[in-house]
């Protein structure tokens, strides 16, 4: 794992470095990029001076000390800048996991059990339609019906425009809300926070449940389930209490995987829906060269990949006991 | 062993069974005629593929989806085929107990043993969840299971497969079934094991009263428990009777094939005589008798009617030549 | 027929040991060893069939793979007609396999699905330089010899039965005229109306061709049609091996009697009536074996002496030999 | 100035202001001097909601440079002098009561309101002025041409600022009401680290505290910024200037999209969205709470023609690149990139701007074009790498407008071959090795006309005669005339200075370096009870002059 | 362990196999095929036909949909159903070949190291992890970033997001298959490594690979889209979808520009789907592992 964090955070610097514009030219500005004398004090200042060797050396061992070093863009702690929109993807993540996850298992379980009847044609219609349509797309048709036209829907962004804030707590403006007692404001959060994690989590949820239908069908053709019917459990108990416990364990295994393809989306989806979050963080990076700023997006998504493994696993342990006993 | 004059416990009445496939149906089970009385071990021998686990699940209507059944199936009076899910359900578990050939893929990997056969209890009667615990740590004890007390927590993969097929046993007689229908409940066994099991059905089916459906391909097993002996062929009966007189006097030239072809530790010089070809393929209905093209006897009468199962002796068989009738039936083997 | 003349055996084993390493879990990362095969000592004569029987997990399987170099053997020798052929490099390994085959259990794994017939069986051929011509006509002579007719060289392994694929497996074998064929439970996934013909076309076999056999099975009934000597296996270690014949009529180790015992008569005017030893328990895993004689936990003769000690391999009457403490014959 | 977005992805930004020449009737321009009373009403409580897309490189108004920082320092800081907003050719006193210029214009005095206080109540004083003045040269931003050719200042007098410059310096007055000549306080700003030492660019460590502080004396000051949310604006309650600030807080939301502010407009969710589309006004059409107006602005858009980049060699021929000129649709490209809301530009210097007036607008004549490109041998059309940034930019979407110009040329035969690309990679390209064919946006940083020959005229140290030229690897272009009438309009004033001008103008167009396509209008979009909305040519929206009818 | 190993086999002996399982799935393959031929017909012929050309200005600017022009026009007045016509031109053959290509590294890399083991599969499957380790989109962007904007470079950070995930697979299979007896077989007929990775190993694992390419194709179109979305595929003037979406995105009003590509998109994706599930049942692998 330590080798994995090491490979990303590698790959992310060379590939920041092979981009050939100068990253100078977003600090000191077109004006200035014809002065030496100050392209040279601005490359000593922001680090870029000295071999890629020297700087990918200095990078790492800034890094162990926790040092993303300081966004071009921002001219803040990237750390900082990173912590600070992480509650806003997470929101946007979780919701979309929520409903991506919520949704799938859902769908994915009704359409087993409704097997080649209407109903599972389409369910399976349905979340094949989110994983292939773009997100970016759907997303501004859902903005133009949804808000723009119908009104159905509040537009983008986190909270209400005219709204401040609730008290940083969490920075998870739902949570922080609550904290405040200020219910209304919760609600406008919440509701903020359907169509964004409705588009994120389309998509996730038709891959999911294309995987619990196929698993349920493995597990309800499996001698156990037909052990369960043999003791004249009824079908409502066999279906939850033996096939969706055991449909579960396949369907965790690309939980971790699904959760990097959800940071993908979230890219497009924060875009569409101007969440300030990790997401347009990095697409502003990436538009910006903000070199620092796109080694500690990799990174945290390296990251995020790696616990969304390990939390895998660990659930994996815990819900299989030919794991957590052995 | 048997009161024959009874009416019949379990009686099954021209059974067939069709599975939807691709491109058509397989047709698994075909008109299979099968009586079990009280007390009695019927033994349903067959090589595989012959219909016999369908024959059994379409009993208790836990037939996958993509099949049909048809004919008729009375349990103690009652129709089951076609009968509403409670009805089947109570009985399922209530009164006839289910075990499987595969004890490792037959137990929910992710519950413990303890909790699948007290869910067998719970299901058929009004107890508390406690209750149902320490009858699930009884029905253990009473299989045999050692230190029962100890290890009623334990998950199936934790088990050997003799384990897993006494918790499968339990579980099956959780209710104090009638009928035990017991679908090659060794096969996947080491010989040993098969031995302890072997053993247990037959105290159990002593002390209880128990009726048991022994569905098997070896015929060793069927010698040493069986009262009566139905051989299927392509789902149907070929021939079924008493146990003596399918090892003894077998009738239908595919017993006597069987018979013939088989090793045995007590006799190694005898030489093996192996009835050749191939079973036929149930997607296709045959002309005449299912086991004609592989016959040794077969005449041409055989390849165009099918010949209906009829009393011989003891025994009812389903052949029109009946090769061994005019022969002395003694030492066929 | 069993060669007791003064030329060394075809194949001789010696203290033959197979480690695996295994892995609890997934995620934890340290792994215990499993002894398979715990020092397999045996010999096999030219033209001499010798069963391998045991339950299931006991090691049969992976001391035939280690003899034939199917795998990598922990430690031991294995002599070929003199060679030792756990050192041989992998080249002259590949040239030295043209004497010794194997046949498989499973007849739906072991055949290529995305191979006709005629190529499977005439791989061997091939692989050894022979030309399509040679190729093909050896490959129609083997399948006659198996009896499925040289026609069945163009069709696929799944438009066969399991009988007959099997059939293939044996033919594939035989394509390179060995001098040793291990077959691993040749028939135990048959059904019984098809078993007896590929028993008969082994023994068929055996009789013409005068090929060893190192003869896997669990089937006591099975082995005891087919094979000249016997070696019982019992959680990795030989526990007794004797001449067929002798070793059925007088078993002396209390497992080989037990397993004799447990093995179903289809008779049932003598099934009913027989004396049967039924052990106890299960075999016991061999990541954990039990000290002194393996046997022990399961045996009702079992004195402190067999925890302790572990009883050589010894003979207690020409080619009879067992490992017990208390063998039945004392 | 140009590009002024140090690189983002940039999506509409509008700066501009009401034209002198166009004057479209905005709702009645108050500036601090204009008569109060009418409209002084407060806000009450209502805070404010503006729509932007914003760009800000920094919130320190020394080295910010882009256009949301405009508005933003001249919300937080103040000027010595401001620009009248109905006429940004007449300056009015700010921070200064009155000023005055020696005859050849190398000298300015000014005499500071004794009455001026910053936030924190401390008195604004000539060692102010000297320190923000100096900070803003030293710390070599981009915004510090605008204190090139400083000799000294004299603050030896609290309430006397003097000024020397090397040469005559006519443009000075305007420059000093530009937003990022606005006075910090200094005291303050040492405190945090700020230095206005020639070493500054590296000494100064205040930046980071100006991205959470302000220390200025204008109506507003800074609460928070959230970049890529909001920039919160709260009221200086001890405003020391007649017209106090109206609103309790403002606030600035990040709203890239002109749907979404055209939407948060109409619900009311904003009080002004400053970059509605031309193409999404439309919407607004009948809806009495909003009141939009389209007028002129001194934004543009251009193509710039390098002959000095690697691949640009055919435009060498002076008559090639006139040729492209007089190939491209104007009217066409209007029409297509804002639905015909932008006029045709004659030079580089914006409708409005002196020297503007007067100069031949460009013409489509593609028989010409065609007659041009077979004179210098071209007939036959030949390929040009166009590389642009991939921006949009004052409602332009530059890669429509180059597609546009792409089918034009493709009519005489020339192929560009376009490569949009981020803003920074486009500065790097433009600055190493010139790019044949780019497009480019300008906003004025103040009112004089100097800025455009300063930056496109080719003159020592001209952007575009460097960039023309082939950047760093090749040589700067040369036309030493512009030289000549930038001094001369330097050092004068009045009709003599319009006329260098407009001849300065007109060389710019013979070099045929640059090609406005569009001088683009600007959509002002708010609440009907919003007051006081205006653009000025220096400092875009100034949010002290806004106020809540009724 | 081989406890089955004495039970007999279920000779599943059903009917030859030709068709798919439920009407559902033939109605679905059926769509797939249509729609899938259609956008190859579209692709060949469309020059012969196409109302329009796909650069040339048509009618007025921004009009709504008619008969004239089925989904209007855009601000360069150019037809929005012709464009998306000739987007198939940019899209297909570019989705294809990521495929292809990845199919192809995937397959060498992920059959070598599933095979040989030892460090060949240490640092393939490094790779492997630390590719996917990145979320794909970002990979794209970076690598997109770096090369500079542009349909071919799109292509290649395609090819760098995808070739591990058919690695692994492929590996994954090789594993699977590298246990069946009939490996051991051939290893004791004596036939080399290679040989058997090429007869014996890889024509059996290579079905589910075909099966994820075909449902891949979708996704890589809609990367393609995506990419040309954030401004790092497709160049201007060409029709990419994507790259229609975005400049439709800047019309919000006048739906239309972005509506015919986000359809063309969605029906081939979807037929792919549709091909793909249809070719898993064909060759009857499990959906799952
Ligand atoms: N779900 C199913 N769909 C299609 N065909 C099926 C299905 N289940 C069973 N069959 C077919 O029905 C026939 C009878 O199967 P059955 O399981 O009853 O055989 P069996 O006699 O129990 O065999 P074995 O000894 O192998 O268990 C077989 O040919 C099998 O292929
Ligand atoms: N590749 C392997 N990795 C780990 N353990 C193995 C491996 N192969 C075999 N074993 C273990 O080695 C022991 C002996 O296995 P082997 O296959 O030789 O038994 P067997 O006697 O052939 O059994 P069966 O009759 O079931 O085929 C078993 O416990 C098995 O689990
Ligand atoms: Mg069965
Ligand atoms: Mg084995």
């Amino acid at each position: 794992m330590p080798f994995l964090l090491l490979g990303i955070v590698t790959i992310a610097f060379c590939i920041s470095r092979l981009i050939p514009a100068d990253p100078l030219a977003s600090i000191v500005g077109v004006r200035q990029m014809a002065n030496p004398t100050i392209v040279a004090a601005a490359r000593q200042k922001w680090g870029l001076n000295g071999s890629i060797l020297e700087q990918y050396w200095v990078f790492l061992k800034n890094l162990v000390r926790g040092d993303l070093g300081i966004s071009f863009r921002t001219r803040k702690p990237v750390t900082h800048d990173l912590l600070d929109r992480l509650p806003a993807t997470l929101e946007l993540a979780v919701g979309a996991l929520v409903v991506g996850g919520v949704g799938g298992v859902a769908l994915g379980a009704y359409a087993a059990s409704k097997k080649d009847k209407m109903a599972d044609h389409l369910s399976r219609g349905f979340s094949l339609l989110g994983s292939s349509l773009p997100v970016f797309w759907i997303g501004l048709v859902f903005l133009f019906v949804l808000y723009a036209r119908l009104g159905w829907f509040p537009g983008p962004g986190r909270l209400p425009p005219r709204t401040k804030p609730p008290g940083h707590v969490t920075g998870f403006y739902t949570i922080d809300s609550l904290l405040d007692g200020n219910f209304t404001l919760f609600r406008q959060c919440l509701w903020r926070l359907v169509l964004p994690c409705f588009v994120l989590g389309w998509a996730y949820m038709g891959q999911l449940s294309r995987l619990v239908r196929a698993a349920m069908l493995d597990e309800i053709n499996s001698d156990y389930v037909r052990t369960a019917r043999a003791k004249g459990l009824a079908e409502r108990l066999v279906m939850r209490r033996h096939v969706l416990r055991n449909a579960w364990l396949p369907t965790l295994t690309i939980l971790g995987f699904s959760f990097a393809q959800l940071l993908t989306a979230s890219v497009l989806t924060e875009t569409i829906f101007q969440w300030n979050g990790i997401g347009s963080y990095a697409v502003q990076s990436a538009n910006t060269l903000d070199f620092p700023g796109i080694n500690g997006v990799s990174l945290f998504a390296g990251l995020a990949f790696l616990l969304a493994n390990l939390a895998t696993d660990v659930l994996y342990a815990v819900a299989d006991p030919k794991i957590r006993l052995a | 062993m048997s009161d024959l004059t009874t009416p019949p416990l379990l009686e099954i009445r021209d059974l067939h069974v069709r599975f939807a496939v691709r491109n058509g149906q397989v047709h698994a089970v075909r008109g299979l005629d099968l009586t079990v009385h009280r007390g009695e071990v019927a033994a349903v021998v067959g090589e595989s593929g012959s219909g016999k686990s369908a024959s059994m699940l379409a009993t208790l209507g836990l037939l996958d989806i993509n099949a049909s059944a048809s004919g008729s199936v009375r349990f103690d009076g009652t129709e089951l085929l076609g009968a509403p899910p409670p009805v089947l359900r109570s009985i399922r578990g209530g009164r006839i107990g289910m075990i499987f050939q595969d004890p490792m893929t037959s137990l929910n990997p992710v519950l413990d043993i303890r909790r699948q056969i007290a869910e067998a209890v719970i299901t058929h009667r009004q107890v508390s969840p406690r209750q149902a615990e320490s009858k699930a740590v009884e029905l253990l004890e009473m299989v045999s299971f050692p230190d029962a007390v100890r290890r009623a927590r334990s998950y199936p993969h934790e088990l050997s497969g003799g384990m897993r097929q006494r918790v499968m046993i339990a579980m099956a007689l959780a209710n104090d079934p009638d009928i035990l229908i017991a679908d090659e409940p060794t096969t996947a066994l080491d010989v040993t094991v098969q031995a302890q099991i072997l053993d247990l059905l037959r105290s159990l089916r002593q002390s209880r009263e128990l009726a048991i459906v022994l569905i098997t391909h070896d015929l060793g097993v069927v010698a040493g428990l069986a009262d009566t002996v139905n051989v299927m062929y392509a789902g149907r009966i070929a021939e079924s009777g008493p146990v003596v007189d399918i090892f003894h006097r077998p009738q239908h030239p595919y017993t006597i094939g069987l018979l013939a072809s088989l090793p045995r530790l007590d006799r190694p010089d005898r030489e093996l005589t192996p009835i050749g070809g191939v079973p036929p393929r149930l997607y296709e209905e045959p002309e005449g008798c299912s086991f004609a093209p592989r016959c040794r006897y077969a005449v041409e009468a055989c390849h165009e009617v099918e010949p209906p199962l009829e009393r011989v002796e003891a025994s009812m068989v389903a052949c029109s030549v009946l090769p061994m009738r005019s022969r002395t039936a003694e030492g066929s083997l | 027929m069993t060669s007791t003349s003064i030329e060394a055996p075809l194949v001789q084993v010696r203290d033959l040991v197979k480690e695996f390493e295994v892995r609890r879990s997934s995620w934890r990362t340290q792994a215990t060893t499993l002894q398979a095969v715990s020092g397999v000592s045996f010999d096999i004569s030219a033209g001499e069939a010798l069963a391998l029987v045991g339950e299931s997990g006991c090691g049969k399987s992976t001391t035939a793979r280690c003899v034939l170099r199917l795998t990598e053997p922990t430690s031991g020798s294995v002599r070929f007609d003199g060679v030792e052929l756990t050192e041989l490099s992998s080249g002259e390994l590949r040239k030295a396999r043209k004497r010794f085959q194997m046949v498989f259990q499973d007849p739906y794994t072991s055949l290529n699905p995305r191979m006709t017939v005629g190529e499977i069986v005439g791989e061997p051929l091939l692989v050894h330089g022979a030309n399509a011509a040679e190729q093909l006509a050896r490959a129609a002579e083997l399948l006659e010899q198996v009896q499925l007719g040289a026609d069945a060289a163009d069709r696929y392994p799944h438009q066969f039965s399991g009988g007959q694929r099997q059939r293939v497996g044996i033919a594939r074998a035989l394509a390179l005229s060995p001098d040793l064929i291990a077959l691993d439970e040749p028939v135990s996934a048959l059904d019984v109306s098809i078993q007896a013909e590929i028993i008969r076309l082994l023994q068929h076999l055996r009789d013409e061709l005068g090929l060893a056999f190192l003869f896997i099975a669990h089937d006591l009934s099975v082995v005891r049609h087919l094979s000249h000597r016997v070696a019982v296996m019992y959680l990795g270690k030989i526990v007794e091996v004797a001449r067929t014949a002798d070793l059925y009529s007088r078993p002396a180790h209390p497992y080989t009697k037990a397993l004799l015992s447990a093995a179903p008569i289809p008779d049932p005017l003598i099934e009913r009536d027989r004396v049967r030893i039924v052990l106890t328990g299960d075999p016991p895993t061999p990541v954990n074996p039990p000290s002194g004689c393996r046997f022990r936990t399961r045996c009702w003769r079992a004195e402190s002496l067999c925890a302790e000690v572990e009883p050589p391999l010894i003979d207690i009457a020409e080619g009879h030999k067992v490992a017990c403490h208390f063998n039945l014959w004392s | 100035g140009s590009s002024k977005k140090s690189a983002t992805t940039a999506a509409p930004t509008g700066t501009g202001s009401q034209s002198t020449t166009a004057p479209s009737g905005t709702t009645a321009p108050s500036g601090t001097t204009a008569p109060a009373g009418t409209n002084a009403p407060s806000g009450g409580a209502h805070e404010l909601v503006i729509d932007r897309d914003m760009d800000i490189n920094s919130l320190d108004i020394s080295a910010s440079y882009c256009d949301t920082c405009q508005i933003f320092n001249t919300a937080v800081y103040e000027t010595l002098i401001t620009v009248d907003p109905a006429d940004p050719n007449k300056l009015l006193p700010r921070l200064a009561t009155s000023w005055q210029a020696n005859t050849d214009n190398t000298v300015f005095t000014f005499k500071l309101d004794p009455a001026a206080k910053f936030a924190d109540g401390s008195q604004v004083e000539a060692k102010d002025v000297k320190f923000s003045w100096q900070r803003l040269g030293n710390l070599k931003g981009s915004a510090s041409y605008l204190m090139a050719g400083m000799k000294s200042i004299d603050d030896s007098d609290p309430t006397t600022v003097v000024i020397t410059f090397d040469a005559p310096n006519s443009a000075f007055l305007p420059i000093v009401a530009a937003s990022y000549l606005g006075i910090i306080n200094s005291d303050v700003a040492t405190a945090q680290g700020a230095t206005d030492a020639a070493d500054a660019a590296t000494a100064d460590k205040a930046g980071d505290w100006f991205l959470a502080h302000s220390a200025g004396s204008g109506p507003y000051q800074l609460e928070s910024y959230t970049q890529g949310d909001k920039l919160v604006l709260t009221r200086n309650d001890k405003y020391w200037g007649a017209k106090k600030p109206a609103f309790p807080r403002v606030t600035i939301a990040e709203v890239k999209d002109s749907s979404s502010q055209l939407q948060q407009l109409q619900s009311g969710d904003a009080d002004i969205s400053m970059q509605i589309s031309v193409d999404a006004v439309g919407q607004l059409q009948g809806n009495a709470d909003v009141t939009t107006k389209i007028v002129d602005s001194y934004n543009y858009v251009y193509i710039a023609l390098s002959p000095g980049a690697a691949g640009g060699e055919k435009l060498q021929d002076v008559t090639v690149r006139k040729a492209i000129k007089e190939a491209i649709d104007y009217d066409g490209a209007i029409q297509a990139l804002v639905a015909g809301k932008g006029k045709k530009q004659a030079s580089p210097i914006p409708n409005g701007f002196i020297g503007s007036a007067g100069l031949p607008l460009p013409e489509y004549n593609l028989d010409d074009a065609k007659k041009l490109l077979s004179a210098a041998g071209l007939a036959d059309g030949f390929e040009l790498d166009a590389t642009y940034p991939d921006a949009n930019v004052y409602g332009v979407d530059f890669n429509l407008m180059m597609q546009k110009i792409q089918q034009d040329l493709a009519k005489v035969k020339i192929n560009l071959k376009l490569t949009p690309i981020q803003f920074t990679d486009w500065i790097t390209r433009i600055n190493a090795k010139g790019i044949p064919v780019t497009a480019v946006y300008f906003a004025p940083d103040h009112t004089d006309t100097s800025q455009y020959i300063q930056y496109f005229g080719l003159i020592p140290n001209s952007f575009w005669a460097g960039s023309a030229g082939g950047g760093a690897a090749g040589k700067p272009m040369d036309n030493p005339k512009e030289s000549d009438l930038l001094k001369q309009a330097l050092g004068s004033s009045g009709d003599a200075k319009a006329k260098a001008y407009t001849d300065a103008g007109q060389q710019m167009i013979d070099d045929e370096i640059i090609i406005p396509i569009v001088n683009t209008q600007l959509v002002l979009a708010s609440r009907t009870n919003i007051t006081g909305m205006h653009y000025s040519a220096c400092c875009n929206l100034d949010l002290g002059l806004l106020g809540l009818a009724g | 362990m081989s406890l089955l190993s004495t039970a007999p086999r279920l000779l599943v002996d059903v009917a030859p196999r030709s068709t798919w399982k439920s009407p559902w799935k033939r109605v679905t393959v059926i769509a797939g095929m249509t729609v899938t031929s259609f956008w190859l017909v579209v692709l060949i012929t469309l020059s012969w036909w196409a109302p329009y050309k796909p650069l040339d200005a048509v009618g007025g600017r921004l009009q709504a949909p008619s008969w004239h022009h089925l989904f209007g026009t855009d601000a360069l007045s150019r037809d929005v159903f012709t464009r998306t016509l000739y987007g198939a031109r940019q899209t297909l053959p570019v989705s294809v070949g990521v495929i292809v290509c990845a199919v192809t590294i995937g397959t060498v890399l992920g059959s070598l190291a599933g095979f040989f083991g030892g460090w060949i599969e240490s640092v393939v499957m490094r790779l492997v992890d630390v590719t996917l380790a990145f979320p794909p989109i970002f990979l794209a962007m970076a690598v997109a970033a770096a090369l500079g904007p542009g349909l071919q470079n799109a292509f290649f950070a395609m090819v760098i997001v995808w070739w591990p995930i058919y690695a692994r697979l492929i590996r994954g299979q090789v594993q699977a298959v590298k246990h069946r007896d009939h490996i051991q077989a051939a290893v004791s007929i004596g036939a080399t490594r290679w040989r058997i990775l090429r007869k014996h190993v890889l024509p059996l694992s290579f079905t589910p690979a075909l099966i994820n390419a075909t449902l891949d194709l979708g996704q890589v179109v809609i990367l393609t889209a995506t990419l040309s979305f954030l401004g790092l595929g497709a160049k201007p003037p060409s029709p990419e979808w994507g790259a229609m979406i975005t400049d439709g995105a800047q019309f919000f009003y006048q739906w239309w520009v972005a509506v015919a590509p986000g359809i063309a998109i969605l029906t081939v994706a979807m037929s792919f789907n549709f091909l793909g599930d249809g070719l898993r049942d064909a060759l009857d692998v499990r959906a799952k592992r």
